[in-house]
């Protein structure tokens, strides 16, 4: 989700270019630990407090997510999930873990060609997640590192009361924050924080404007597709730091140019002419073909408009904003918010209202077999939205990074025919 | 005439439809599919054109005044015999294949005795070719590669001598030349058969009279001569991506059975299609669109192919385990949820003294519990539902079907067409006459 | 009662997938209420202590028709199950369901509840992972009082807190049983079958705690009339069933292989606290400290200071398990994340191991017959190295 | 000297041998295979056994211990029954003796079976309840392309290419075939290509199991040399160091375990009544 598109057909946009540096530039400092001395902290996407994190000056943030997907793009992760299977890992299980164990086993070797470094902290906020949980166990076992486990209290009843929130900002005072400290030797700055905070809203705003640019006829850009682009930094290392306000910057404003254009979103193949098909997309996309499960859209002309995948790292587009005034409350706030920590219900209607709000015409669930938090009770989300928006959904499978779990006939055949039934449907109601 | 043609290439069978302008279908043909696609269509589609020109007979002799003769009857023993008449056809040449197979060097040691025993074999099943095709008699297929293996895998058996020429030398012999002989495009329309097929019938029937035999005659030249003229034709089925059509001419199968289920029963609500390899699950709305669809995946078990494996393990024809089950009120749990250890289950539970009936019974539930959880992830049942496909053709299915559906959906009205293999087909036909693509097929 | 008919009365329960025993309580006292639980741990003392019976849920071998229509092949089973019966209304008779936090599709499942059965009260229970009790504990017993404000409101029965360590007793007698039947068995197991111990844990599921109290006092009793000859078998220790549960028939199949089960998880909520809960003082905040400081190990709990598969290890070892079965229900992903663990423990710890899967509604054992069996011959023929 | 027999029931035919052994030494009296096509596995598997021993010249009193394997613990008269990987690893030693595995490919399963030098089973992995990649398909699909099963292997190994199959599932392959086949591609190619699908799974169970070195193949495919090379390509693809043995009785190796697992408790239970 970090890496931009990089066709030469397609020309390259300021924000593309800044996107590459920016993680380029990541990369080359993880390489450089060992001179530079400074420490590293693994730590997941949803729920992740890169501020916090990035607010003791020599730590950097790894996320084995990233890697995982990032490989999975690379063609490397089919490989990689078989050796932990021969580990003795269950062919039953997420496979962004087997392939991050299968990353390690083969060396270490990160996406980006160069070794990684070994973690000195694990700082484990499992937000929405079990398997996060199970994941730094066995990082655990492998590095012998010690890790700072961050609870996050799940929305049952789609609410965060002040009991839930009170334990977020103990487990922060008390487990958290003095690992991080111990770790880098470092006393923690609560105005640092802050600083890094504001920053990370201005970002934020940003994003939010660009997301909701879809909501033009046609949309300028591609909310899943797309979208896995444009949140790449916000989600991962780089929010609150002045890269990513930059980043968005540029990128809000490239958007709002081919909204004046009245343009179409880029694809890979260059940018799509007609907007046949509007769609709000559930779940994950596959990484192992993503260049081939996109284009089975844009060859379409389908256009997802909004998409829950770009929320699992935040719901900035509902409202939440990390908030100066309250550092670690809003941490906690944030933490909640992740779009995977949300009750079904919940789901259900922030999905409906996508459908609504975004004027699609198809709602389709690509639903991953990795993945029980997002994928468990997918199907009742389907019929939910179903019935609240009368539109038809559409259910595809596949995997993250598991290429024996991606078919291409069978997701194309499934899409044709879900496609010609909207078509069908509009035609027939016309 | 102007014709539209629906072609649907399934997995085990392949169906064509021809319809006359205003829906009005004139004939169905069915083959079982087979590797070489082309034929398979071009075989379901002569079929079709046969079954078309029957039509146009039957109705052009309604149409004559004057007739003596009992019309059905005689159209029902002409059928049968043009239906024998094809099967000596292919048969004559299926003999000719396999003796020809039989001195290849391979062979030479068995050569004398094993053309023996083929030519004893092949003239036994020409001899009782004319008893299969009796008009009430039951076949155990309707395809010839079965009609014949059946018999042949039979007299094989009583003729083999382990030291001479083996049971598995035969039974290779026939695997090897019955590919070439499905490849092989033969003709067996009925421009050229009917002649011989009438000729039987008269020859049989003393009765008929001189003025009749004119008539029919008359009629029959004038069907052979009719132009049959395609406008169009739409392609459909699971193998639809490899039919030789352009792509405006194909159809999602899921689209075909939705629109060919709602032209059968107006109706339609609900869905189910159980094919050979899969099974779907569709609902539409009142135009016959569909609205939602489920199907299986990458894994075979719970489909028709379930029952053809039964079937070749306890040696009848698919036709026979349903009407086998049914005489069961025991259904027996079936555990596997592999097709091929289906097999390996029911062989066991056999030695185990449990009875075929029962086993049988057990399996078409397992399939149709199966199909009741597609359904349901489609979105249930509503009024009316209609069950097309090939296992639609199965009584017990049907009843541990309607069964299920009542228990747990409430009194629905249930639509089996005794067409409805053809539901795919029909649909693929309508779309042909809804768009108007020239006809482009080779 | 012999011991036959009190197994068959355990089956009849555990095979009755209407819940008739559930009914029949209610309907035995106009206005009684049930709440139904997902498996793993849920603190049945505080439903106990309003008045309601505490109805364990665990799925069960069913056909399923309805449920499948709400998850895809590569979820676990326990789930659709559960939905099953839901919408088939053979749990109209509870008055609400709690789930407890075990995984993602529990979790999921108590939105779906939501959704579906929007009528009828449910909680999602979150369990802290963090065990300070300033930290973990306090959220834990804001929770439970949460819970408990419900369970209030549901039966109109205030839970006071002699009530409350009321419940707690009645509880701790009933694992103390539970516990000295676990420890026969692997002391003689010969004379506990597993399949029997498993029925009866089944039993409490439905049963108010006084009346499985008092079943497992005459199985008890029962055993010592009981002829049983002790086979030629090894000692095993099984792991990883702890949520959906294995059916029946591959409980029998594992000891028909010649396996005696010394050791094992299932219907691990019933044991999940290792020893009595206080029984005097605050019992809000004893049920808390038991949960934080005994808690069984399993793979859903963050396990903060041991190394995992210490327990395990420990366990094997205080059974004198030859060797251990890792057993988890397909697509179960707790278990089987935890498993490569365990797996190296057990392995650094010389003992034997094997694995395979289930599913509640798996009918073909062959398999897993062929596998237990060649385990068992190797720890016959060869012995512990 | 102990006489043992050992019986192996498997889906597909029934296998016996009855064994002699003493201190050190090990003759086989007799062995024979019947396949079973829909007869009752156990009636076939008393006619074999009574058969067996008139070929060796013995009286059922004669035999020492009555060892059953596969589906034999069905059988009543036996004496005892070990299971499928314990027998084949046994009979793999005997028949390859420097082996270090065993890779059993029967009608419908495969087992992977790592052992020690006293053929103690070390790790297993066997396929599961999917029959795609079993030697039922690979019949099925012979007689799909009318190619008799002895010829099968040699079709696939003295043909050039492979042609891949997509599906993993035995059912939907055959369509695939099908598909082959209309595309003009030659049966050897084809069977090669089942073969090499086969042949990566079963590489996988062996890696699965830790297993490395020389692998006795038994059960009913040891006979097909297509698998067998495939086999061996396969196992070099993936950098993995084994040698294939195809022991011509292979097909033997679990009534031979059997027996020899038989005589070897005897023996055990004689010292235990005589200590
Ligand atoms: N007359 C019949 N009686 C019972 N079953 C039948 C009959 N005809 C076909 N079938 C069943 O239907 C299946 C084929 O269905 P069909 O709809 O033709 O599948 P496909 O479209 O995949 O080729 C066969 O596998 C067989 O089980
Ligand atoms: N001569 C042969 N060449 C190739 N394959 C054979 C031959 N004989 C038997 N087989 C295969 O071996 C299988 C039977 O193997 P076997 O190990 O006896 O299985 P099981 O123990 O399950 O009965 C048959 O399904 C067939 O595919
Ligand atoms: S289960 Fe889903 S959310 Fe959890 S780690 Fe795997 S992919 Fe991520
Ligand atoms: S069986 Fe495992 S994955 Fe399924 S609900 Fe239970 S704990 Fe969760
Ligand atoms: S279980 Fe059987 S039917 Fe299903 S994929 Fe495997 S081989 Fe095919």
């Amino acid at each position: 989700m970090t890496q931009a598109p990089a066709t030469d057909a397609v020309q390259k946009e300021r924000s593309m270019i800044l996107q590459k540096e920016m993680i380029a530039d990541h990369y080359k400092q993880l390489e450089h630990v060992a001179e530079t001395g400074r420490k590293v902290v693994y730590t997941f996407v949803p729920g992740n407090l890169n501020e916090l994190i990035r607010c003791f000056d020599n730590l950097l943030p790894v996320h084995p997510e990233i890697n995982a997907l990032q490989n999975g793009m690379r063609k490397r992760t089919g490989k990689f999930i078989l050796d932990a299977e021969k580990q003795g890992h269950s062919e039953d299980v997420c496979t962004y873990v087997k392939a991050d164990i299968g990353m390690l086993r083969a060396g270490n070797i990160g996406p980006a060609g160069t070794k990684l470094p070994n973690p000195d902290l694990l700082l484990l906020s499992y937000t929405g997640c079990f398997t996060f949980m199970k994941w730094f166990e066995l990082l655990r076992e492998e590095y012998k590192a010690p890790v700072a486990m961050l609870h996050t209290p799940y929305q049952g009843d789609g609410t965060i009361s002040d009991h839930m929130r009170n334990y977020m900002v103990k487990q922060l005072r008390e487990e958290v924050i003095p690992k991080l400290e111990q770790i880098s030797g470092q006393k923690f700055d609560i105005d640092k924080l802050r600083e890094m905070l504001a920053r990370s809203r201005e970002a934020e705003n940003d994003l939010v404007a660009v997301l909701e640019s879809a909501k033009h006829r046609p949309s300028p850009i591609d909310a899943y597709f797309g979208g896995v682009y444009y949140i790449g930094p916000i989600f991962s290392a780089f929010r609150g730091t002045a890269g990513a306000v930059e980043y968005y910057r540029a990128l809000r404003e490239e958007v709002e140019a081919r909204v004046a254009a009245g343009k179409g979103p880029i694809t890979p193949d260059g940018e799509l002419k007609e907007e046949k098909y509007r769609l709000v997309v559930e779940g994950p996309p596959n990484w192992t073909s993503f260049r081939e499960f996109w284009k089975m859209f844009y060859d379409e002309g389908a256009v997802v408009v909004a998409s829950s995948y770009s929320k699992v790292g935040g719901l900035y587009d509902q409202g939440f904003r990390h908030d100066p005034e309250h550092p670690l409350e809003t941490l906690a706030d944030y933490c909640f918010g992740c779009y995977t920590n949300l009750n079904l219900p919940s789901r259900v209607a922030l999905l409906s209202k996508y459908v609504q709000e975004f004027h699609a015409d198809a709602f389709l669930i690509n639903s991953i077999k990795s993945c029980n938090s997002f994928s468990a009770g997918q199907l009742l989300i389907l019929r939910e939205v179903e019935e609240r928006t009368g539109i038809a959904g559409g259910f595809i499978e596949s995997d993250l990074v598991d290429p024996r779990y991606f078919s291409g006939a069978n997701i194309k055949n499934r899409l044709e025919s879900y496609f010609q039934m909207i078509m069908q449907k509009s035609k027939g109601a016309a | 005439m102007k014709l539209y043609v629906g072609i649907d290439l399934g997995s085990t069978t392949t169906k064509a439809v021809v319809m006359q302008d205003g829906n009005v279908i004139l004939g169905k043909g069915i083959t079982n599919s087979r590797s070489n696609y082309d034929t398979a269509c071009a075989i379901a589609k002569s079929e079709a054109f046969i079954d078309t020109r029957f039509t146009l007979f039957h109705q052009a002799l309604e149409a004559m005044p004057g007739l003596s003769l009992d019309l059905e009857t005689f159209l029902q023993d002409l059928e049968a015999s043009f239906r024998l008449q094809q099967f000596l056809n292919q048969l004559e040449y299926l003999a000719e294949v396999s003796i020809g197979e039989a001195q290849s060097a391979r062979y030479r040691k068995v050569s004398a005795p094993l053309a023996e025993r083929l030519n004893a074999i092949f003239s036994s099943i020409a001899g009782q070719a004319p008893e299969m095709f009796g008009v009430g008699s039951i076949k155990r297929s309707e395809f010839f590669r079965d009609l014949a293996g059946n018999t042949y895998m039979r007299l094989a058996s009583e003729l083999a001598e382990p030291d001479a020429v083996p049971y598995d030398l035969l039974v290779n012999i026939y695997d090897k030349s019955i590919i070439k002989v499905e490849n092989k495009l033969l003709d067996l329309t009925f421009e050229s058969n009917i002649a011989k097929a009438l000729k039987r019938v008269f020859a049989a029937n003393r009765a008929l009279s001189k003025a009749d035999q004119q008539t029919v005659q008359r009629c029959a030249d004038e069907v052979t001569a009719t132009e049959l003229d395609v406008v169009n034709s739409v392609g459909t089925g699971y193998g639809r991506a490899r039919l030789p059509f352009p792509k405006e001419q194909i159809r999602s199968e899921i689209l075909c059975h939705g629109l060919g289920a709602h032209y059968m029963y107006a109706n339609t609500a609900t869905v189910l299609d159980i094919g050979g390899q899969d099974t779907k699950a569709i609902q539409v709305d009142r135009d016959g669109i569909v609205t939602s669809f489920q199907m299986n995946d990458r894994c075979a078990a719970g489909c028709g192919r379930d029952l053809g494996y039964i079937a070749d393990e306890l040696n009848l024809g698919v036709q026979e385990l349903g009407p086998l089950a049914m005489q069961s009120n025991r259904s027996v749990r079936i555990n596997s949820t592999c097709t091929v250890f289906a097999g390996a289950e029911l062989r066991e539970r056999l030695n185990n003294g449990e009875r075929r009936e029962d086993i049988l019974q057990g399996l078409h539930r397992a399939i149709i519990l199966r199909a009741m959880s597609l359904l349901a992830r489609s979105g249930g049942v509503s009024d009316e539902f209609t069950f097309t496909g090939g296992v639609a053709n199965n009584e017990a299915a049907v009843n541990a079907l309607k069964g299920l559906i009542e228990e747990n959906y409430g009194r629905r009205t249930i639509n089996i067409s005794p067409n409805s293999i053809f539901t795919g087909a029909v649909g693929a036909a309508l779309f042909a006459q809804k768009t108007d693509a020239p006809a482009a097929v080779h | 009662m012999v011991l036959d008919e009190l197994v068959d009365y355990c089956q009849r329960l555990y095979e009755d997938l209407d819940f008739r025993s559930v009914q029949a309580w209610k309907a035995a006292q106009p206005g009684r209420k049930a709440i139904g639980y997902m498996p793993i741990y849920v603190p049945r003392e505080i439903i106990h202590a309003t008045g309601m019976l505490p109805v364990g849920l665990m799925g069960g071998d069913m056909e399923i028709i309805r449920g499948d229509a709400y998850y895809q092949s590569y979820i676990c089973h326990i789930p659709r199950s559960t939905i099953e019966l839901g919408v088939s209304g053979r749990l109209d008779m509870l008055d609400g369901v709690i789930f407890p936090s075990i995984c993602d599709v529990i979790r999921n499942l108590s939105g779906m509840w939501k959704l579906m059965f929007k009528d009828k009260y449910s909680k999602y229970l979150d369990l802290p992972q963090n065990f300070m009790p300033n930290v973990g504990g306090d959220f834990y017993v804001d929770e439970l009082r949460s819970m408990a404000g419900d369970l209030q409101a549901l039966s109109g029965v205030e839970v006071t807190n002699a009530r409350l360590l009321e419940s707690i007793r009645l509880y701790n007698r009933n694992r103390a049983l539970v516990n000295a039947l676990y420890d026969l068995r692997a002391a003689e197991p010969w004379r506990v079958p597993t399949v029997e111990l498993y029925l009866l844990l089944r039993a409490g599921n439905v049963l108010p705690v006084e009346e499985h109290t008092e079943l497992l006092q005459t199985y008890r009793a029962l055993l010592d009339t009981a002829q049983r000859p002790q086979l030629d078998n090894s000692r095993i220790v099984l792991t990883g069933a702890f949520c959906e549960q294995p059916p029946l028939g591959l409980i029998r199949t594992i000891e028909r292989a010649g396996c005696y089960i010394v050791e094992d998880d299932f219907v691990l909520g019933s044991r999940w606290i290792q020893g009595p809960v206080a029984e005097t003082g605050d019992a809000l905040a004893n049920l808390v400290s038991a949960y934080l400081e005994r808690s069984v190990a399993n793979a859903s709990v963050y396990i903060a200071d041991k190394p995992k598969g210490e327990s395990l290890v420990k366990a094997c070892r205080h059974r004198c398990g030859e060797g251990v079965i890792f057993c988890a229900a397909s697509f179960c992903d707790p278990a089987l994340l935890d498993q490569p663990m365990l797996a190296h423990a057990v392995e650094a710890a010389g003992i034997p191991y094997t694995e395979f899967k289930y599913s509640e509604n798996t009918g073909q054992f062959q398999v897993i017959k062929e596998q237990t069996g060649t385990f068992s011959d190797s720890l016959k023929l060869w012995g512990t190295t | 000297m102990t006489i043992a027999a050992g019986i192996d029931v498997g889906t597909s035919a029934v296998k016996v041998a009855i064994f002699q052994t003493g201190p050190g030494t090990e003759t086989r009296l007799a062995g024979r295979v019947d396949r079973l096509l829909r007869r009752n596995p156990l009636a076939v598997a008393e006619e074999s056994f009574l058969a067996a021993l008139g070929s060796a010249g013995l009286d059922k009193e004669q035999v020492d211990y009555i060892a059953t394997t596969g589906e034999g613990d069905l059988v009543e008269w036996r004496r005892g029954h070990f299971y499928t990987m314990t027998t084949h690893a046994r009979g793999a030693k005997y028949l390859v003796p420097e082996a270090t595995a065993a890779l059993d490919v029967g009608a419908l399963h495969a087992r992977a079976i790592h052992m020690d030098e006293r053929a103690k089973v070390l790790q297993y992995r066997m396929t599961s309840q999917c029959a795609s990649g079993s030697g039922q398909f690979l019949e099925n699909i012979a007689r799909y392309l009318g190619v008799t099963l002895e010829d099968v292997g040699t079709l696939s190994l003295d043909s050039q290419q492979s042609e891949k199959i997509s599906s993993i599932c035995a059912v939907l392959a055959e369509t695939d075939v099908i598909n082959f086949v209309s595309r003009g591609i030659a049966p050897g190619n084809i069977l090669r290509g089942i073969h090499e699908s086969m042949a990566g799974r079963y590489v996988r169970l062996l890696k699965a199991a830790n297993a490395a070195g020389t692998v006795a193949i038994t059960g009913g495919l040891s006979k097909d040399v297509g698998l067998v090379g495939a086999l061996n390509r396969a196992a070099e693809e993936q950098k993995m160091t084994l040698t294939t043995v195809a022991h011509p009785e292979a097909i033997m190796a679990g009534a031979y375990g059997a027996a020899l697992w038989g005589a070897f408790r005897h023996d055990a239970l004689q010292e235990k009544r005589s200590a």
